[in-house]
């Protein structure tokens, strides 16, 4: 059972925190929420809201239906009535503007002088605070539910202004109170849930958080919408053991600094997106042939080009994969959940110090910036250990150095050549972008350059990347498969529940690794599936196309794209499952 | 500290496949005496070069280095600093990688004031790539790329380095090694971000910049006792007078650098710290999301 | 040429979305009425843009426009007016693109000199990002990427454009729309790339440098009877001494511009010419390679 | 029959000039040419040199094997003496060195007193000279054979110069002549190519040709091996018919640049090699979404990063065709030959106008710097004749204006919305970089999203990649099926005829079109085909990926890879071929 609230107006009219306090307070009662934030590309006037999923278990979107909306403007009202369930609420700022219904719609409006309650009891600019008493009214909060949270905020401002909000709330909690008996009953809190604790926190967050505890100390990067709040994460926690956010002069400095951090010998990172991304396809190009370790977080927006910078998509993949002139060795991580986003940041600094290569972990708008209740036993500081792959002591330098010198290019077995640090005594070694000998000297001879490339091939062999990265779920050798990657795990699970409740045989396989690909369980799963759905937020099928390219070319294999900047809905997948359930089971009755 | 000799930093260097004659060999040369003369050695050095013939530098220096990308020695440079306090970082490279390709990560360095410095080989021509346009050739110049004579005006280095705010601004010239080394030397001890700009002739593909013209054309400020190098405005405008024609330290300036600026960033280099201390504080590090 | 109003903009422009207040309005409203002035209409005029708010700035002039990628206005707006000559090429983005990200280009096309108007709406921050430290930031600056106050030295956007070269460097306000746009006549009739870095109020993310704080400390160098904009040396110092809190053309030089250094190059805009020519020449073509 | 004749020294020897002379001149005399060059990322003392296959009909490979080794130095022996034919000549500078051979070679050396005989005559820097007068000889062309291109090359200098450089060149002549008796056969010159007219060219050449024909007039680009010889050719094509080769900052402008060109109405393109490619992948997501055509030519060399300067490699198909965040519509053809060079940079032009996209012409730098004799009637300048696509004139853009209004990105059926030029009156509109409406206004609505998107994959469907790029030769239902893209086709070619003139049945498949790829054309020959050999110059199996990715995983495909830096030797397919065939016999002989 859930609940789902959304506010919506102008973008400017405080409609992200009044969002904010609410999905927090709701969080701190015991609740496990999602919240949602649609913005757009502008600074004033564009249409935003903030939707919040409140439930009494864990879920991983948020929700296709909506129970009640906080309408400040007649926009808000006509964006967002679609998704209103029928005898849903409507709770409009009275006074400000007269809504208008379309006549078939099962709604009801309830008006409060929003606007006027906060100009009365505090100021204009307290609009979202009337909302918020209005709101607590209607869902059975207590008018005092948000008086933590609000002193949190506005502490800074003075007690006055917390008292000011906190009047207004109340003078909305009244108000709402008296003019309408809908209420909404928010589910039941179980009682292991007040015992748990539980952080709220979106991808980024647990992106910053990770790569902290994997003990990455420098971010160099170039601020780009969605993926700005990794910085602001950092920018609290990082100087705390010493380390340093840089704000490089563009993406192409920010990643060329992790690398330089890296060959130093300091685990850092850069974070971006799309546009940002594409600025970085020569840094991978470094990084793969001196084989320096880098971390690039790729926080996908719509694209291409400067596309749609607050719309959600998995459009990077190829660019993830493929981009960079040349053949380079590389690894790509795509985390499906908060948790996820903090372990595989931090599986992302082994796997780069191991395999000495440009490790990319791409997450999106829908992950980065939907806050969420998580346990926090579920953010596990030590699953993961910090694992720095062949870095030599300077011990080891030593004895190297007196056997026959350090080469930081050595041709070994493994494809891996142990790492010297600069400042070590007797590795003294070039680290270079041209291909070269063994001591890192600029070379073009054929010997060298096949025995290097080899030698950068090989090194990958020992990635397996079945031993993480892959998820199945649901039945084993099930009527339809629905394969999916990164954010969209929370909207598939969903739809296999709803299919497995009917009745059908479902599985759902979930991809966290995109390269090396997991052709083996990819292969079975699908080979064990009577069809398969491949859902991916893009209009190209990226991962499809990757299935073909290294599992085959499969006649039962249809798919589910969305490219219109939103995260799926349950029922898009839905129904394009029971279309392809449908298909088969006719195809099957013919043939 | 043990005794460093020239010797120590040959004995890294690769052969060299440089013209003979080429202006560089004299920069590598300056600046290996300047290591030694600081007491420097190899593995406490790192030169991080980009691509030309200018970029080969590192090669034949003997101490450690990271040979980048065209146009990006620079933000490698500042990155490694900032992750190892300790080691001196040389960033050496081209007039076409650090004016051309690189320009926008030289005006931010000269912002940033990392404390490293940074060398351009600056000989007016694309060397490696057997004579193109540079953008310090000048207006007119005639090379494989621009047969009718290049349109643009040329780049100021030094201009441009005191209007970027750059903190320690000097040109030398390869035909003066022993003032080189001087220069370097001024450089790797100077706090902050430090530019030498070396006339550095390419025999091959220059035939005008060449080590006669320079030595008929070249002012050495250093010996002008009534030069003053404190003021900018004043710098700025010898440097206009005299066509950017000179030798010597421009422009120094005492102040903080970039690092100063950081937040809690200790004087124990980066990488000597304990990574583990995140797990330690895992409840106050939740806290701040609940 | 029949006459052409403001209104004529308008019928293409969009509604806004810039903040109440936002000083790019007065851009905008400046430009128009110099181009109007000077009596353009709006198909003879090209608006270049990268992506900030002031990115936006082609949205609400009404002309043609090509709003290209953050940073890379410059390289699209020369390419456009050697591809025709007789358009009337202003490339407009924010401080973030232009002397951040774009520095390099920025540089280049001071030097290029091609005969385009260059627009840079200064606010010191990143507006569209919401708020986080620009390169002209001033150091120690608050913002959401420094929390501790902005490590870096900003850059001078006039002197950065003196010291590369640039043939038409003027400063105007947004708090001054009829001086804004007296300074765009200028710079648009000026032959050659001319910069107008325009001191623009971000009223929602900096709350520094605000109307009020502008007027209170800018120096309107074109009142000043004594300041003559055509020595590069003077005009540097004045900037310098004055802290870059001047308006009015700081420099200005007459010369030739990129187009009349291209051999051959028509005055009859390369989209006009006929593009068969070279089938006639087959046989002298085909003789260079025989 | 054919000859092949190679000189070998240290960079900065005149090596270059004095192959290109024995080249030019054999060209004129009536031969079919193929010159390849071998020469090092450094200025100074690399080993370089220059092979010159000689034959009385067309080819288009260096060729395996050398009849005659001219060697400044014992370097030049040591990497090239394993070339050599059995009973080959090495013509040695004697006196500069005393040449070492192993014991159990076949060799006849020569030596003749280079170095001193160009002192003698002329001065040390005419040692080439006396390689060229002492080949002469060797080879049986007269004295005065190469004078006409001594006036040429070194008339400028004047006619002392050209005297001391011909009395070099005589000098020896009789010294090669007198000292030994070993003498090559060069073929015979049918007739027919005597009346032949034919240029001598090398990819780069044709690709800067075939611009100027298409109309292309201006080029921005940056410096850059191996394809700043297009640049060249231009600078001396394009000022005469008012065109600009602009020296760009870097490639990001360069190609903004090429792209700003094409948006004002005039062709443009951008010329570049690998690391100044990926510069470019930020400028081809907006060329996607903001549809202005432009056209980028990659002339590959060994990658990643800075790599092999001086290489070879087919390294970039994959940046080419996947990378720029989020998705776009492009277009990449392969040419295989010069000629194909020619057509296909105007073909691309073509195309870009039409599909207004980008389009990518991948060569490498075995094509686009081996001089090559052509037959002029193959460079047809009227074959391909200007196409602008759907290019509005000021009277249509008029009456569109009058009737509605002009919208760049007007919805229609094809997906192609005409191109009004700025300048044009009642054209007034905004090319855009981020998602837009049909007016070209930022926008990020569902709608706009996703029938803008729609539109763009759309318009893409009429291309259709068979119609040219797929060439098939050989036998319909071949025993073995060589697939080819790019300047292997000649080596490709010689092997299938070997295979054949041994009785087998053999075809080969060359794609000169990467993206979209033609699917139906490769699936057809595969599946006729006993077994498959994809031979490319790369490590990855690039091509073999895409055939995987397009048409599917197949037992019977293999493939052959060189990734040396080097290009293919007939030998070295040939073998992998044998081993192919051998394979799948026994594979039947069991099954
Ligand atoms: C992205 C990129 N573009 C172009 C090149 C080719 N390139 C290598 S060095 C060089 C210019 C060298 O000139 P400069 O920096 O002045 O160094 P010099 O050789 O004169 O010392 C160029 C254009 C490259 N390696 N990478
Ligand atoms: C390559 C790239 N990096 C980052 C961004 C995100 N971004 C868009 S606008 C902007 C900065 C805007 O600041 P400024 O140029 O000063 O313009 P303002 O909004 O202040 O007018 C940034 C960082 C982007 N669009 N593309
Ligand atoms: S080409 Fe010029 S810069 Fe390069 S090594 Fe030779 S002389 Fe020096
Ligand atoms: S955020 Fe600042 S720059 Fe952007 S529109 Fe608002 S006031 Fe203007
Ligand atoms: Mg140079
Ligand atoms: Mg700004």
């Amino acid at each position: 059972m859930d609940f789902t609230w959304k506010i919506g107006g102008a973008q400017g009219e405080g409609i992200d925190s009044a969002g904010e306090i609410f999905a927090l307070t709701l969080h701190r009662m015991g609740y496990y929420i999602y919240a949602y934030r649609h913005f757009m590309s502008l600074i004033k006037g564009g249409h935003t809201n903030y939707k919040v999923r409140v439930s009494s278990k864990q879920f991983r979107h948020r929700g296709d239906k909506l129970d009640m909306l906080v309408a400040f403007d007649q926009r808000s009202i006509d964006e967002n009535l679609h998704e209103l369930k029928n005898g849903g609420a409507v709770l409009y700022n009275a006074g400000a503007f007269e809504p208008k219904f379309p006549g078939d719609v099962d709604v009801v409006p309830i008006g409060v002088p929003m606007q006027q309650i906060a100009k009365d009891h505090g100021s204009i600019v307290m609009t979202n605070m009337a909302a918020m008493g209005a709101s607590a009214a209607l869902v059975g909060l207590e008018p005092d539910a948000f008086d933590a949270f609000i002193a949190e905020r506005y502490g800074k401002h003075g007690a006055e202004v917390v008292e000011a909000n906190r009047k207004v709330v109340r003078a909305g909690y009244e108000a709402a109170s008296q003019v309408t008996t809908w209420r909404a009953t928010l589910p039941e809190i179980p009682e292991e849930n007040k015992r748990k604790k539980r952080v709220f926190m979106h991808g980024n967050d647990a992106i910053a958080l990770g790569a902290v505890v994997a003990g990455c100390r420098v971010v160099a990067a170039y601020p780009i919408t969605p993926a700005t709040d990794i910085l602001y994460s950092l920018l609290k926690l990082l100087p705390k053991y010493g380390g340093v956010v840089l704000q490089a002069e563009d993406e192409m400095a920010a990643c060329q600094m992790a690398v330089g951090c890296n060959y130093a010998g300091v685990r850092a990172m850069t974070s971006t997106s799309g546009p940002g991304f594409s600025l970085m396809t020569e840094t991978l190009g470094l990084a793969g042939v001196s084989e320096t370790p880098v971390v690039i977080v790729d926080v996908q927006r719509a694209g291409p080009s400067t596309g749609m910078p607050t719309k959600t998509e998995q459009g990077d993949a190829f660019q993830a994969i493929f981009s960079s002139h040349g053949e380079i060795q590389r690894i790509v991580l795509a985390p499906a959940t908060v948790e996820d986003c903090f372990y595989d940041i931090q599986r992302a600094f082994n796997l780069a110090d191991k395999y000495q290569c440009p490790v990319i972990v791409l997450t999106d708008l829908a992950l980065g910036l939907s806050k969420q209740s998580v346990d926090v036993d579920d953010i596990d500081f030590e699953r993961i250990s910090i694992d720095r792959g062949e870095l030599l002591t300077e011990e080891q330098v030593k004895e190297i150095a007196a056997n026959g010198g350090y080469k930081r290019y050595a041709i070994t077995e493994s494809g891996i050549s142990p790492r010297a640090l600069p400042g070590q005594e007797g590795g003294v070694h070039i680290a270079i972008s041209y291909e070269h000998t063994e001591e890192g000297h600029e070379d073009e001879t054929p010997f060298h350059r096949v025995s290097q490339t080899e030698k950068r091939i090989r090194k990958m062999s020992t990635f397996d990347p079945e031993e993480f990265g892959v998820r199945l779920s649901g039945d084993r050798k099930p009527e339809l498969l629905l394969i999916g990657w990164g954010s969209t795990i929370g909207q598939i699970d969903e739809v296999r529940q709803a299919l497995a409740a009917e009745g059908r045989s479902v599985a759902h396989l979930h991809l966290s690794v995109l390269y090396p690909f997991p052709t083996r369980a990819v292969r079975e799963a699908i080979e064990s599936a009577g069809s398969v759905l491949v859902v991916e937020n893009n209009a190209f099928g990226q991962l499809q196309q990757l299935i073909q390219l290294h599992v085959g070319h499969y006649d039962h294999m249809h798919s589910c794209r969305k490219f219109s900047g939103e995260p799926f809905n349950v029922s898009e997948i839905l129904s394009r499952a029971n279309e392809v359930l449908a298909e088969s089971k006719s195809v099957k009755e013919v043939g | 500290m043990s005794t460093v000799t020239v010797k120590d930093y040959r004995a890294n260097a690769q052969a060299s496949t440089w013209c003979p004659g080429c202006g560089d060999f004299a920069v590598v040369a300056a600046m290996q005496r300047a290591l030694v003369n600081l007491g420097l050695k190899p593995h406490q050095v790192v030169a991080v070069t980009g691509i030309g013939c200018s970029g080969k530098f590192n090669y034949y220096l003997g101490a450690n280095a990271f040979n980048s990308m065209h146009g990006r020695s620079l933000p490698v440079a500042q990155a490694i600093k900032i992750a190892n306090r300790d080691l001196v970082v040389i960033a050496a490279g081209g007039d076409g990688d650090g004016y051309g390709i690189g320009v926008g990560h030289f005006i931010h360095a000269c912002r940033r004031n990392v404390d490293i410095t940074y060398v351009v080989m600056d000989n007016h021509i694309y060397g490696l790539t057997t004579g193109q346009t540079s953008p310090t050739s000048r207006k007119g110049f005639k090379t494989k790329t621009t047969p009718y004579g290049a349109a643009e005006h040329p780049i100021r280095p030094l201009p441009l380095a005191l209007a970027s705010g750059c903190g320690f601004v000097a040109q030398g010239f390869s035909g003066d090694v022993k003032h080189l080394q001087s220069l370097f030397e001024a450089a790797i001890q100077h706090k902050g971000f430090a530019l030498v700009n070396v006339l550095s002739p390419c025999v091959t593909f220059n035939k005008e910049q060449t080590y006669d013209w320079w030595r008929e054309n070249l002012v050495n400020l250093d010996e002008r006792e009534d030069y003053d190098p404190a003021d900018r405005s004043a710098a700025y405008k010898v440097v206009n007078e005299l066509n950017s024609l000179v030798t010597g330290i421009i422009y120094r300036e005492e102040r903080s650098d970039y690092q100063d600026e950081l937040p809690n960033y200790d004087p124990q280099p980066l990488i000597y710290q304990d990574l583990s201390r995140p797990i330690q504080d895992r409840d106050e590090l939740l806290a701040a999301f609940m």
